[in-house]
C-alpha cells in the first residue's frame, strides 16, 4: 500500500489529506486532523457558568462569536432566561457581522484563488487588485462592525448570558450604517464576479444534510433542527440523532447520522432549506446569474455563501439604520438548573452544538461541543472517495481532494479544539 | 527594495491572531508589495521555510514536533515575533497543565489511545529566543501592523509597559471595579487592548497577560484579596491567570 | 507661540564611523541657532521616534548649520538610525536645548575634562572651544577612558587636541589590550595621576553615572569646589523641553535645568538610589 | 485676595440657570463635569441638565458610587479639567511620504469652565506653571475666558483640600464662585468680569445671616478636610525620609503600578510618545498621558533609573509635596482625593503622608 499525502493549505488550522492506494489505484481516503488537541471540554470544567462564553470563544479564531452565542443560549435555555428583544437583536448583529467576515474571507481569500486558478492571496492581489480591495473593504467594515457592536474582531466581549453588557453609542453605529451603503456596492461587485464564474462546478453530490429549523425565516439560531428528509427534532435530542466516531488517524471526532450516513452542515444545508426566505434583492441577484435554485454539490457552496453574505448585509443595514441606544437589562439571577444546558447555532460553517452539565454550585461538571467542521469530516471523505475511487493517483488527485475539502471552509483548529503539526521542515510543496 | 520574506507559523492556537495578520494586509494592501509571504499554510499553497526575514508565530508549543518546528523557524529567521497570548504566555490550552493527562483526554475523546499529548504547554520564549512578544487574545491587529512595518523597514518599536488601567483612564472610562464593584484584572494586566472590556462595562479578565514588569507574587496575592472582596474567588483568579498568563505564573506564584 | 515639538527637516551630509556601533552624523539644516557647548538636539527619524543627542560639534556653512551628532546604537530608534541613515537621508532635528557647560564663567581657570565612553561627545565642544580661545583658560587636562581602544571616539582628532598648548591628555581602557601602552583601569583612576590646583580648576565630567559620581567625589577629595564640578546627566528624555516630565531627577528636569549640573546641585539626589 | 470679595449675592437654582445661560452666551463652549450615561466625565456641557447637580457621589479609598437625588452633593469624578486642557491622547504631527511635516491643528474656541471645584481650580494653576512650554496645553488653556467655581460646603470622604489650603472655597483665579447652602445659593465674584455678569442677573442682596451661614459652612468643610499637618511640615518630613528604603517599600507594598493615581490626578502631567508608520511611508507621532508608576518611567536603553516600584511610588509622593513646590512654588497635590478613591487597591495618600510625618516630622 502506498500513501500520497498533501498538507491542507488555505484552510484554517492544520490537517492533511491522505489518499491510500493499492496497485496504483486509489482505495481510500483519510482526512487527518493533525492540529494538536486543546481539550476545551476539560478546560471549562469547574468554571462558573458565566465565564464559559469567554472561554469557548477561544476555540475558533474565525467564528468565536458563534461559540459565545451558543454557550449563552445553552445557559439561557436551562435557566429559562428571557433575553430582551433589543439585546438579542444586537447579539444577532454581532453574529451577522462575523458571518460576513468569515464568508468573505473564505470566498475571496481562500476559495476564489481555486476558482480562478491562483495559488495565493498575494497572486490575487497582483492580478485582481480591484477585487481584492473590494473584499478587503468588506472585511474591514465587518471588523469595524464587530468592534463597535461587540468589542473586537475576535473574542468579542459584549455578549453575556441574558443579553449584552452595553449598547454602543448611536453616534458610532450611525457611522457604521453610513459606511455600509458603500460596502454594499463593493459587495455587489464581488458577488457578480463570483456568481458569473463559469468555473463553479455543476458536479452533483447526493448528500444528507442538517440545519437548524425556523419557520418563516432564514435560520441562524433555533432550538429545533431539521434533516433533509423533513425530520424535525429538538436540540435536546441532537445527540440521539448522531453517532460519534473516533478514528486513529485524526485528532478530531467525527459524526454520522444514526443510519451511518455522513451528513452535511453549513451553507448548502441552510440554503437549500431556506432560500425562499432570502430577501428579494438577493433572490433577484441570484436569478440574474441563474443561481436561484437548489444547490447540487459542495462546489456550489460559494453561491450559498454569497447569498448569505448579501442577505446578512441587508439585515444589518436595517438593524443599523433603526438602531437606538438603550439601557441594558440587569444580569439575570439564577439559582438552580435542572438537566443539561444545550443549544445549537448556525456558525458560518454549519450547526454548532454545545451541551453543559452544571453542578450544584453552578460550575461546569462536563461539556460536549460539536463543531460544524467535525460533522462535515465524514462527508469530506465520502465525497473524495466517491470522486477518486479506483482512479490512478498523482499529485493532481491530491489537488482534487484538497479543493473539495476547501469548499467546506473547514475550520480545523475548532474541529479538534487541538493538533499535531505535520510540516516537513524546509520546502513543503503540495 | 528587496521584499522582506515573511513566514506565518501556526502552532497550537485558534488562528485568531493569524486573522489579525490578514486584517493587517487588508488594511495595508501595499504591504504585499514590500513583503513576500513565504510560508502561511492558512492562505497559500506554496510554502517554504528558508531565509525568513520576519517570522510571525502564533500558538503555544505542545508537541515535540512543534518544538522542532519552532527551532527550525528560529534558525532561519532574522526576526521572530511571538503573536498572541498563546505564543507569549501559553494560552488557554495551558488550563489543563498539571492535571492527569488521561483524565484530560477522556474529557474530550472516547478513545484516549488515539490521542497523544505532552503534559506541558510552553510559550515560545521557553523554547527559542523571541525578538518581540506581542500578547493579546487575539493580538491587537493595529499594534501588529505597526510593529511589522517597523521591523520590515529594519527597525523596531520603543517598548512601553503599562497596565490596562492607563488605557482605561485615557479613554475616560469609569472604572468598573471602583465605581461598580465589578472584579477587574486590568490593574495587573498588560495594556495594549485599549481597555476593551471596561469600555463595554465589564471587568478585564486578563487576556493580554500579567504585567510582570510590576506585579510579583506578593503583590498578586495582595491584589487577589481586593478581588475577593468584590466577589472573585482566588480559584477563579488562578484559573484566569492560568489561561492567559501561564508562563508568567511559573515565575510568579500566587502566595497561599 | 511656535509649535515646539515639531522638527525641522535636515539632511545627513557625512557619516563618520567612530567605533563599533557608534557613528557621527553631520546634519545640514537651515536655520538652526548656534548651540552652547554641552547642549543637545532632538533627532527624529520618520515613524520610529526621537532621541536626545548631544551636539558634538557645530559650524555654519553659508546660511545652513552643520550639527554633528555622535550616536551609539542601543535601543529602538538608535538601531534604526544605524541601519537606515546614510549620506543624503533626511532627518528631523530640533534644538538646541538644555543648559550647556558653563565656560565663560570660568575663564582663567585650569580646565579638567573627564570623559567615559560615549560621554566624550558632549565634552568635545569644550575642547574645540578652548583650542579656539586658548589664552582665556589655564591648563587643559583631558582624561578619557573607554572599554577598549577601538571604542574611543574622535581618534582622528587626538593630534589636534594634543597640539593645544599647555595641555595634558591621559587615556585609559578597562581591560588590557595588545598594543595598548597607556593606562588600564577606570578612567577615574587617572584623576590621581594629574596634578591639580584645587583653587583654580573647573571640571567637566560626562560618562556613565557611576563613573561621574566617583569622579566627582574624588575631585572633591582633591579639594575642588562642588560648584566647580560639572556633570552632564542622563535620564529618560522624550520631549527635550520640560513638558513630558519623564526626565525628572528630584525637582530638576534633566532636559531644561540640565543636562549639565554642578555637583553641588545634584549630589544629594544622586546619593539616593532610584530617586 | 479675600478682601477683594466685598460683595455676595444670593439666589436659587433658577439663578444658577440664568448664570449658566449668561456664561454660555459669553463663550463658544462651556466645559465642566459632564454627565454622560451613568458616569461623570469632563467636557463640553450643553445645558445645566448635563451638570451633575442632581447627583451625589460617595467616595472611599478604592470605592466610588453615584446616586441620584436632588438633595445630593456632587464633588467630582475621576475626570478633572486635565481631560480638557491636557488631552489624554493627542496627535503631535504627521510626516508625509516626502518627509513634509504636517503639524496637528489644535482647535481654538473660547471656553468657560462652569462648576469646577476649588481644588481643580488650583490644579490648573499648577499645570499652567509646569506646562509653560506646552503649546498643545496652552492652545486650550489660553482660550478659557471665564471660570465659574462651585465651592464645597459638603466635602467628600476622601477630600483633604483643607489640609493643603486649596479648598473648600476659592480665593483666587476665578471670575465667579457659588456655594450651595441649605436655603439657596450664594454667589461671589473674583474678577471685574465676574462682577459684571453677576450684576446683570437678578440676584438678591445677601443678609448678614446668609454670609454668616456661608462662612460657617465653609469653615466646617475646611475642618472636615483638614487631615494633615501643613504642607511645609510634610515637605520637610519627606526630605528626611528619602533614603528610608524600607519605609517606602512598606507603604507601597500593595501598589500594583496600575497608574490610576497618575491618570486621575489633576496635576500629573507626564506624557509618552508613540510613533506609527504606514507602509506608504506616512508616519504619525502621538503623545499620551503616562504614569510614573508604570515600569517604563525611568527606563532607558540599557539601564533603569527607577527599576523598583517603591522608587516610582516614592517619586509620586515626593513630587507632589517636595518637588512641585521647588519647581513651581505650589504644592503639587491639591487635596482632591482622587488618587485615593480611584486606586483599585485603596492606598490612601493621606495615610502615607501621615506616616511620613509621624516618623520624620520635627
Ligand atoms: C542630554 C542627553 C544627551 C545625550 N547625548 C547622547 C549622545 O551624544 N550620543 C548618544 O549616543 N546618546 C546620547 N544620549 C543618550 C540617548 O538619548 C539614548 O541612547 C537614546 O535615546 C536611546 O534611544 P533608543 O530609541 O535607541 O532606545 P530605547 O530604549 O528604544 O528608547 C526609547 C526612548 O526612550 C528615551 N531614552 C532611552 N534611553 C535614553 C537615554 N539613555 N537617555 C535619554 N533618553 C533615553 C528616548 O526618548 C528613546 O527614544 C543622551 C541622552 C541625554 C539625556
Ligand atoms: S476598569 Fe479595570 S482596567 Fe479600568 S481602571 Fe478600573 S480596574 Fe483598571
Ligand atoms: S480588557 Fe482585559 S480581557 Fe478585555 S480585551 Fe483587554 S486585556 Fe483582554
Ligand atoms: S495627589 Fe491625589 S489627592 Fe493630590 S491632587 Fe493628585 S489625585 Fe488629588
Amino acid at each position: 500500500m502506498r500513501m500520497l499525502q498533501g498538507l491542507l493549505t488555505r484552510v484554517e488550522g492544520e490537517g492533511e489529506v491522505v489518499l491510500r492506494t493499492e496497485n496504483g489505484k486509489m482505495v481510500g481516503v483519510e482526512v487527518r486532523i493533525s492540529e494538536a488537541p486543546r481539550f476545551f471540554e476539560y478546560i471549562v470544567r469547574g468554571r462558573r457558568y458565566v465565564d464559559v462564553p469567554d472561554l469557548v470563544s477561544r476555540i475558533c479564531g474565525l467564528c468565536g462569536v458563534s461559540y459565545v452565542v451558543t454557550a449563552c443560549r445553552a445557559f439561557e435555555n436551562c435557566f429559562e432566561i428571557e433575553v430582551p428583544e433589543y439585546e438579542e437583536e444586537l447579539r444577532m448583529a454581532v453574529l451577522g457581522a462575523e458571518r460576513v467576515k468569515s464568508h468573505v474571507i473564505h470566498v475571496a481569500y481562500l476559495n476564489l484563488p481555486d476558482l480562478i486558478g491562483l495559488g495565493s492571496i498575494g497572486e490575487l492581489f497582483e492580478s485582481y487588485t480591484h477585487l481584492f480591495q473590494s473584499a478587503s473593504k468588506i472585511v474591514l467594515w465587518a471588523r469595524k462592525a464587530m468592534e463597535i457592536l461587540g468589542g473586537r474582531f475576535h473574542n468579542v466581549v459584549n455578549i453575556r448570558i441574558g443579553g449584552v453588557y452595553s449598547f454602543p453609542s448611536s453616534e458610532k453605529v450611525r457611522a457604521l450604517s453610513r459606511d455600509l451603503n458603500e460596502i454594499l456596492n463593493d459587495f455587489e461587485g464581488l458577488a457578480r464576479f463570483v456568481l458569473g464564474l463559469r468555473s463553479i462546478s455543476e458536479e452533483v453530490h447526493k448528500l444528507r444534510y442538517m440545519a437548524t429549523a425556523c419557520s418563516g425565516s432564514y435560520c441562524w439560531a433555533s432550538n429545533k433542527l431539521v434533516l433533509d428528509d423533513g425530520t424535525y427534532f429538538g436540540v435536546e435530542s441532537f445527540e440521539n440523532y448522531v453517532l460519534t466516531e473516533q478514528v486513529s488517524y485524526s485528532n478530531a471526532l467525527r459524526y454520522r447520522l444514526v443510519t451511518g450516513e455522513p451528513y452535511l452542515v453549513g451553507p448548502i444545508a441552510r440554503y437549500n432549506n431556506y432560500m425562499k426566505y432570502l430577501r428579494e434583492e438577493v433572490r433577484e441577484l441570484l436569478e440574474e446569474f441563474g443561481w436561484n435554485r437548489e444547490l447540487r454539490g459542495v462546489y456550489q457552496s460559494v453561491v450559498a455563501r454569497i447569498a448569505e453574505t448579501y442577505n446578512t448585509l441587508l439585515e444589518l443595514r436595517d438593524f443599523l439604520s433603526s438602531y437606538r441606544e438603550r439601557t441594558v437589562s440587569s444580569p439575570p439571577k439564577v439559582s438552580r438548573v435542572r438537566g443539561p444546558c444545550v443549544a445549537v447555532t448556525e456558525a458560518p460553517r454549519g450547526i454548532l452544538y454545545h451541551r453543559y452539565l452544571l453542578d450544584d454550585n453552578l460550575r461546569v461538571r462536563s461539556s460536549n461541543i460539536i463543531t460544524p467542521t467535525a460533522q462535515n469530516l465524514a462527508c469530506m471523505e465520502y465525497l473524495i472517495e466517491g470522486k477518486l475511487y479506483g482512479s490512478a493517483l498523482d499529485s493532481k488527485a491530491v489537488e482534487v481532494a484538497k479543493s473539495l475539502i476547501r469548499c467546506f471552509d473547514p475550520c480545523i483548529s475548532c474541529s479538534v479544539h487541538v493538533s499535531r503539526v505535520e510540516i516537513p521542515a524546509g520546502t513543503t510543496r503540495t | 527594495m528587496r521584499r522582506a520574506a515573511v513566514a506565518i507559523v501556526k502552532l497550537t492556537s485558534c488562528s485568531g491572531c493569524i486573522n489579525e495578520f490578514l486584517y493587517t494586509i487588508a488594511s495595508y494592501p501595499e504591504l504585499l508589495r514590500s513583503v513576500s509571504i513565504v510560508h502561511a499554510t492558512e492562505f497559500q499553497d506554496l510554502n517554504t521555510l528558508e531565509d525568513i526575514d520576519v517570522a510571525l508565530v502564533e500558538g503555544s508549543v505542545v508537541t515535540q514536533h512543534q518544538e522542532e518546528l519552532v527551532k527550525e523557524v528560529r534558525s532561519r529567521a532574522r526576526t521572530l515575533i511571538a503573536i498572541g497570548t498563546c505564543a507569549t504566555f501559553g494560552g488557554i490550552q495551558a488550563g489543563r497543565v498539571g492535571e492527569d493527562l488521561r483524565k484530560v483526554i477522556l474529557a474530550s475523546y472516547p478513545n484516549p489511545d488515539f490521542i497523544s499529548a505532552l503534559p506541558d504547554v510552553k510559550s515560545l520564549d521557553r523554547v527559542v529566543k523571541v525578538d518581540f512578544n506581542l500578547s493579546g487574545c487575539p493580538v491587537n491587529g493595529d499594534a501588529l501592523a505597526r510593529l511589522l512595518v517597523k521591523v520590515i523597514l529594519g527597525g523596531s518599536e520603543v517598548p512601553i509597559a503599562e497596565s490596562v488601567c492607563s488605557e482605561c483612564k485615557r479613554v475616560g472610562v469609569l472604572c468598573v471595579m471602583v465605581s461598580r464593584g465589578v472584579p477587574c484584572l486590568g490593574p495587573v494586566t498588560l495594556g495594549g487592548c485599549g481597555a476593551i472590556c471596561p469600555r463595554f462595562g465589564r471587568g478585564c479578565y486578563g487576556c493580554y497577560g500579567l504585567n510582570t514588569t510590576v506585579v510579583d507574587g506578593e503583590r498578586l496575592a495582595r491584589f487577589s484579596e481586593v478581588l475577593e472582596k468584590v466577589g472573585m474567588g482566588r480559584g477563579d483568579l488562578e484559573a484566569f491567570l492560568k489561561y492567559f498568563s501561564f508562563s508568567a505564573l511559573t515565575k510568579i506564584r500566587v502566595r497561599e | 507661540m511656535g509649535a515646539r515639538l515639531i522638527p525641522k527637516v535636515g539632511r545627513v551630509v557625512r557619516v563618520v564611523e567612530e567605533a563599533p556601533l557608534v557613528r557621527t552624523y553631520h546634519i545640514r539644516v537651515e536655520d538652526l541657532a548656534e548651540p552652547q557647548p554641552g547642549q543637545f538636539n532632538v533627532l527624529y527619524v520618520k515613524g520610529f521616534g526621537e532621541v536626545v543627542i548631544s551636539i558634538s560639534n557645530f559650524r555654519y556653512e553659508g546660511a545652513s548649520a552643520i550639527a554633528e551628532h555622535t550616536v551609539r546604537t542601543v535601543g529602538a530608534v538608535t538601531s534604526y538610525i544605524q541601519t537606515a541613515l546614510n549620506v543624503g537621508s533626511p532627518i528631523g532635528i530640533r534644538g538646541p536645548y538644555g543648559r550647556g557647560w558653563p565656560l565663560k564663567e570660568f575663564e582663567g581657570l585650569d580646565v579638567l575634562v573627564v570623559g567615559g565612553g560615549i560621554g566624550l561627545a558632549p565634552l568635545r565642544p569644550i575642547l574645540k572651544h578652548i583650542s579656539r580661545y586658548r589664552d582665556r583658560y589655564g591648563r587643559l587636562m583631558l582624561l578619557y577612558g573607554a572599554r577598549r581602544p577601538v571604542d574611543m571616539l574622535y581618534k582622528y582628532e587626538y593630534g589636534e587636541y594634543r597640539a593645544i598648548p599647555n595641555s595634558t591628555m591621559l587615556f585609559s581602557i578597562d581591560m588590557p589590550y595588545i598594543g595598548w601602552s597607556d593606562y588600564v583601569g577606570f578612567v577615574t583612576d587617572l584623576i590621581d595621576r594629574v596634578s591639580l590646583d584645587p583653587e583654580a580648576t573647573v571640571a567637566y565630567v560626562c560618562g556613565p553615572e557611576v563613573m561621574m559620581k566617583v569622579a566627582a567625589s574624588k575631585l572633591v577629595k582633591r579639594g575642588l569646589r562642588e560648584d566647580r564640578i560639572f556633570l552632564s546627566l542622563e535620564r529618560r528624555c522624550r520631549c527635550g523641553i520640560g513638558v513630558c516630565g519623564t526626565c525628572q531627577l528630584g525637582h530638576l528636569f534633566v532636559c531644561k535645568d540640565g543636562p549639565v549640573f554642578s555637583y553641588q546641585e545634584v549630589k544629594d539626589y544622586l546619593a539616593v538610589g532610584g530617586l | 485676595m479675600a478682601a477683594q470679595l466685598t460683595k455676595y449675592f444670593k439666589g436659587g437654582l433658577g439663578d444658577l440657570r440664568a448664570l449658566f445661560d449668561a456664561v454660555k452666551n459669553y463663550v463658544s463652549v462651556v466645559v465642566g463635569y459632564r454627565v454622560s450615561g451613568d458616569a461623570v466625565g469632563f467636557g463640553p456641557v450643553e445645558s445645566l441638565e448635563s451638570l451633575p447637580l442632581g447627583l451625589e457621589d460617595s467616595q472611599a479609598p478604592g470605592a466610588y458610587r453615584l446616586s441620584r437625588g436632588s438633595s445630593g452633593f456632587f464633588r467630582h469624578s475621576h475626570a478633572s479639567p486635565k481631560y480638557w486642557l491636557h488631552l489624554p491622547v493627542q496627535e503631535v504631527f504627521t510626516v508625509l511620504e516626502d518627509y513634509a511635516v504636517d503639524i496637528a491643528r489644535y482647535d481654538t474656541y473660547s471656553a468657560a469652565l462652569f462648576g469646577i471645584k476649588p481644588c481643580d481650580l488650583v490644579s490648573m494653576e499648577v499645570l499652567d506653571r509646569i506646562l509653560k512650554n506646552d503649546d498643545s496645553y496652552w492652545s486650550r488653556r489660553s482660550k478659557i475666558e471665564l471660570v465659574v467655581v462651585e465651592e464645597c460646603t459638603v466635602p467628600g470622604a476622601t477630600c483633604f483640600c483643607g489640609s493643603i489650603g486649596t479648598g473648600p472655597s476659592a480665593s483666587t483665579g476665578f471670575d465667579i464662585a457659588y456655594a450651595r447652602l441649605s436655603n439657596g445659593i450664594i454667589f461671589k465674584y473674583g474678577s471685574e468680569k465676574g462682577l459684571r455678569i453677576l450684576e446683570k442677573l437678578e440676584l438678591t442682596e445677601v443678609s448678614e445671616e446668609d454670609v454668616a451661614e456661608y462662612e460657617r459652612a465653609i469653615a466646617r468643610a475646611g475642618e472636615l478636610t483638614r487631615y494633615l499637618p501643613p504642607p511645609s511640615e510634610i515637605s520637610k518630613s519627606l526630605e528626611r525620609s528619602v533614603s528610608d528604603t524600607s519605609f517606602w517599600k512598606e507603604v507601597s507594598s500593595r501598589c500594583v503600578g496600575c497608574t490610576n493615581c497618575n491618570m486621575v490626578c489633576p496635576t500629573c502631567f507626564c506624557t509618552e510618545f508613540v510613533d506609527q508608520i504606514e507602509p506608504s511611508g506616512r508616519a504619525k507621532r502621538v503623545r499620551q498621558w503616562f504614569g510614573c508608576l508604570s515600569h517604563t518611567y525611568g527606563q532607558v536603553a540599557g539601564t533603569h533609573y527607577r527599576p523598583e516600584l517603591y522608587m516610582r511610588y516614592r517619586h509620586f509622593v515626593l513630587h507632589k509635596f517636595l518637588f512641585y513646590p521647588k519647581q513651581v512654588g505650589l504644592v503639587g497635590c491639591v487635596g482632591c482625593g482622587r488618587c485615593i478613591t480611584w486606586c483599585p487597591v485603596g492606598i490612601d495618600l493621606r495615610e502615607v503622608v501621615s506616616k511620613v510625618v509621624s516618623r520624620y516630622g520635627s
